[in-house]
């Protein structure tokens, strides 16, 4: 069986999720990795887009950032920041996007924290904030997200919440006023999540290889429906060989 | 007045004349690309506190404005420089302790108030936000925001839709203009005159400057007026909103200006090192910034060979193979 | 789906599968410059009725669906076309015999609103209109309002500022956004994935072309990807919203198309002489519209003499000089 | 004396109200003449720009319409209708615009109708509608209107309200929320007539050579204050041959 780091098979879980013709919304780091290999392998007609404007970028060699100049380079609009957000948030256009997010902190309803840990007005610890994550999550039409497994972060209340996921699940995203849609799958170090069709709570979908569902517990702070969980297909040599190859050479993201 | 023929003048004069201490300022660029480095230094130079900072992902420039103690209060979206510095590391240490104001939005919110500043509207609407901490959480305190006449008394307003649900839309966030004093960013082409070019994403800078009561724009190359006028369709901002434009060759070193050269991971290292340790960053400020006259001499200092190692390939508007780890 | 690599159809299909009777359409262009005059002839040939347009001041286009008695309402700003017709000749008529529901709105308040179509919000805000008939007067019934699901229950809501006066406004006008099921414009170069490039004044088309649930381009030429991708900065419309390319030549004639050719005052002024009179008008809708196999077949029957004479000289894009009485 | 048309010493009339730095928004015909006239007479550093979005265009030759391609060469910056309009709306680029603009009725507080003569349900005459008018009049500085001198066009009471003046008078403009600012002047083929400061009331500013202030009383239907009339300094042969030779040699607008 071929070998692999979990950085590569966490890329390739995700670009699993990315579908044909799918419009993919990015960020940085191992997110931008999953969107390349997807069009490599299983989503050849799949087009990858920044919040910075730059649509169905080359991308010759993988961007350092949103903005890094690679994602300028043979696009088919170089256009604004107003123009990506207004693409995801128009109905027709948006509700075509997945957008690859990562977080501090999520609950069971995937809702997001990447702005702040402790108390907003005394930080224990301050994050980025936002960026287009709030925006993202607000307009697309699903959400694939990057996670650690760890006890601290999958919390049953978050310090902030920066980017709305199933709200108070339900049907009470639709009922706040936000597009519809919502996260589809976590993918994180030891599994992957999905979320439930009527009440939008997460439950235990895959876990990888040599991991038991109850490990999976024991590095979440709150319970999850462990029923549905599979096995997770590890990473053909083919996958594998297309992401060290085609889409980091430098292993700039894959270390 | 902003349509007088030539307002060329050089970067120190620009900022000692359009950004006052206290000023409402916000810069252009995004992360690592085209912030007006240059501009950035020298207000750190000039010494200039109290600042009131705007942005969206606006990146290195507003850590290192933060991180000189040039700014009092920060409306942001995301403060970080991609991959060299996933949080910026002077802001992080400056809302931790309590040095600095800040208020968060996400960034189509930043965008569309800088739009809305160009528009001459109080708000726009958007969707985004709904349900979130952005729209609870004040930074600014309320007697700030009643006190201060120079910003809104809301962060945001949440308001029903007046028409009859239009749009699939029942509830939407209005996000307030804003009206920055100056406005400064880097492109890589301006006439004396003031017309302007960027090429390569614009960001939000074409909103940013139109926002702006005053626009300083610093640029790559001053060109001939037929340069730009052969080909308006290139152009993003017309002179008439124009002040001041400052020709600083490398002006948003180390950060990238698309086709002319990509951002130097040596210098964004040397930063992040620097910025996590008091005495490394005070060693940093005065070897690269206070201790230097201008960004020539910042320039100088970085060397041919770290300059011919980020030169942008004229093909793919970046440098090809540049070691980035 | 609008991201098929290959959208190039021929000019009968792309109309027949995208325009259907009713259809709440728009149109490209600017009074006498870039209408798709090519798509509304065919539009006319195949005799589709009962048309929704929104238009700002697009002019020649609107005036020819209207005498053609494709349309049964219109949301416009400005019906006419410039010095060849100050007001629209069949749309002055149309209106005094009541064969066309019209409601008035401003050049902005239209911009505006295909721009809230686009961006995906319900309405938009501006300060223009406050004050007059144009808030008061509703072209269109009430009944028509609250019964047809595909406008908005209000013309326009004017409301108090939420955010206490923030901008030194008062009060706004909120106009509703515009999802039209097609828009089609005319432009210089796309290639066949359907990214657009659009030279000199773009005018709304970007906006309307966004805001659309379908979208129409008809191009002067179809060029190879590469054309197009090796200066992204000078392209407006991403392939993601594009539905249908089709080549056509003289695609905007007898409008302008900057670079390619100048408006025809020829037949402008022949098109005002045959509007002021129904038979004239019934002789030239038959001589030139129905009789007519496709643009090709209408631009053989200019004649090259007339051609020569409005091709765009290389260096001003227009034909200089040309005899515009 | 030169000979000249009264189309000639109304463009002139016009361009003399233009003053140097002044941002020219103008429609097309004899607006635009004026505007071009003021740039080579009295104010060279005036800059005309459209609501196309065209600024600064060289207009080697006299547009036809406001979207003529003779507008788009050598501009600063080939805008859209939206840059155009924001730029007229935003307070700090706005109040530097001076507007010029004609309608079919004007009342005695410079209140416009461009859109129809007749109920607007039963209109008698329709006519194109606002375009950009209601804008640039809710927008800009100060505006100069061209008007033909009948009873039928100024009127007591308007048929529609399409661009407004000053509305009803005094502050009711700012109360109603518009921007500061207004009409300015009324240039007409018998007078120039100009608004009192305080009442926002219409008043007799100047009259032509050979006319009486009742003559231009007789083409109204309400009455103004003609003790400020004065008389109108005629065109000189300077101002006339750059008219002629400069702005529209072909005569497409002067006829």
């Amino acid at each position: 069986m071929a070998e692999y780091t979990l950085r590569e098979m966490m890329a390739i879980a995700a670009a699993r999720h990315i579908r044909d013709k799918d419009i993919v919304f990015c960020g940085t780091g191992i997110a931008m990795l999953a969107a390349m290999a997807a069009k490599h392998i299983s989503a050849p007609d799949s087009v990858i887009f920044f919040e910075t404007g730059a649509i169905d970028s080359l991308l010759a060699e993988v961007p350092m950032a949103v903005a890094d100049p690679r994602v300028m380079h043979w696009t088919s609009v170089n256009g604004s920041l107003a123009d990506a957000f207004a693409f995801m948030q128009n109905r027709s256009t948006g509700r075509q996007v997945v957008g690859i997010m990562g977080a501090a902190q999520i609950d069971r309803f995937g809702n997001l924290n990447s702005t702040v840990i402790g108390d907003y007005f005394n930080p224990r610890v301050r994050l980025s904030g936002s960026g287009g994550a709030c925006d993202v999550a607000s307009f697309v039409g699903r959400t694939i997200i990057f996670m650690q497994h760890e006890k601290r972060k999958f919390v049953k209340r978050l310090d902030y919440l920066t980017s709305p996921g199933w709200l108070q699940g339900g049907g009470c995203r639709e009922q706040t006023g936000l597009a519809p849609g919502g996260p589809a799958v976590v993918i994180t170090n030891l599994a992957v999540m999905a979320f439930d069709d009527i009440t939008r709570e997460m439950y235990l979908m895959a876990v990888f290889p040599g991991i038991s569902p109850a490990q999976v517990l024991d590095h979440m702070d709150f319970e999850v429906d462990i029923t549905r969980a599979r096995a997770f297909l590890p990473p053909s040599a083919a996958e594998l060989s297309t992401l060290r190859e085609k889409c980091d050479p430098q292993r700039l993201i894959l270390g | 007045m902003k349509n007088d023929r030539n307002k060329v003048m050089d970067l120190p004069t620009a900022i000692r004349r359009f950004v006052k201490v206290g000023a409402h300022l916000s810069i252009g660029g995004f992360t690592l690309n085209r912030n007006p480095m240059a501009a950035v230094y020298e207000i750190i130079r000039q010494r200039i506190t109290g600042l009131h900072v705007y942005a969206h992902s606006n990146g290195q420039g507003v850590d290192e404005l933060v991180g000189a103690g040039c700014v009092s209060r920060l409306e942001i979206a995301y403060a970080g420089s991609g991959r060299f510095a996933p949080t910026g590391i002077r802001f992080r240490k400056a809302v931790e302790n309590r040095s600095l104001a800040v208020e968060d939005y996400s960034n189509y919110q930043m965008t569309l108030r800088f739009m809305a500043g160009a528009m001459g509207v109080p708000f726009l609407p958007t969707r985004s936000g709904l349900g979130t901490s952005i729209i609870d959480k004040w930074g600014f305190p309320a007697e700030l925001r009643k006190t201060d006449p120079k910003i809104p008394n809301q962060k945001l307003v949440v308001m029903e839709n007046p028409l009859d649900g239009w749009g699939d839309a029942d509830r939407l966030v209005l996000v307030p203009a804003i009206n920055p004093d100056v406005t400064i960013l880097h492109a890589q082409k301006a006439d004396a005159q003031g017309t302007v070019r960027i090429e390569g994403l614009p960001f939000a800078d074409v909103e940013q400057a139109k926002a702006a009561r005053c626009l300083i724009v610093t640029c790559e190359e001053l060109v001939d007026v037929d340069v730009l006028r052969t080909a308006p369709d290139q152009n993003q901002i017309p002179f008439l909103y124009v002040d001041a434009v400052v020709p600083v060759a490398w002006g948003a070193f180390p950060t990238a200006c698309y086709r002319h050269y990509d951002y130097d991971p040596v210098y964004l290292n040397q930063y992040r090192e620097a910025a996590i340790d008091e005495d490394r960053y005070r060693t940093y400020l005065e070897t690269f910034v206070y201790g230097i006259a201008d960004h020539r001499a910042l320039i100088e200092k970085v060397g041919r060979r770290r300059l011919d190692a980020i030169r942008a390939d004229t093909q793919t508007g970046y440098a090809v193979n540049l070691d980035r780890r």
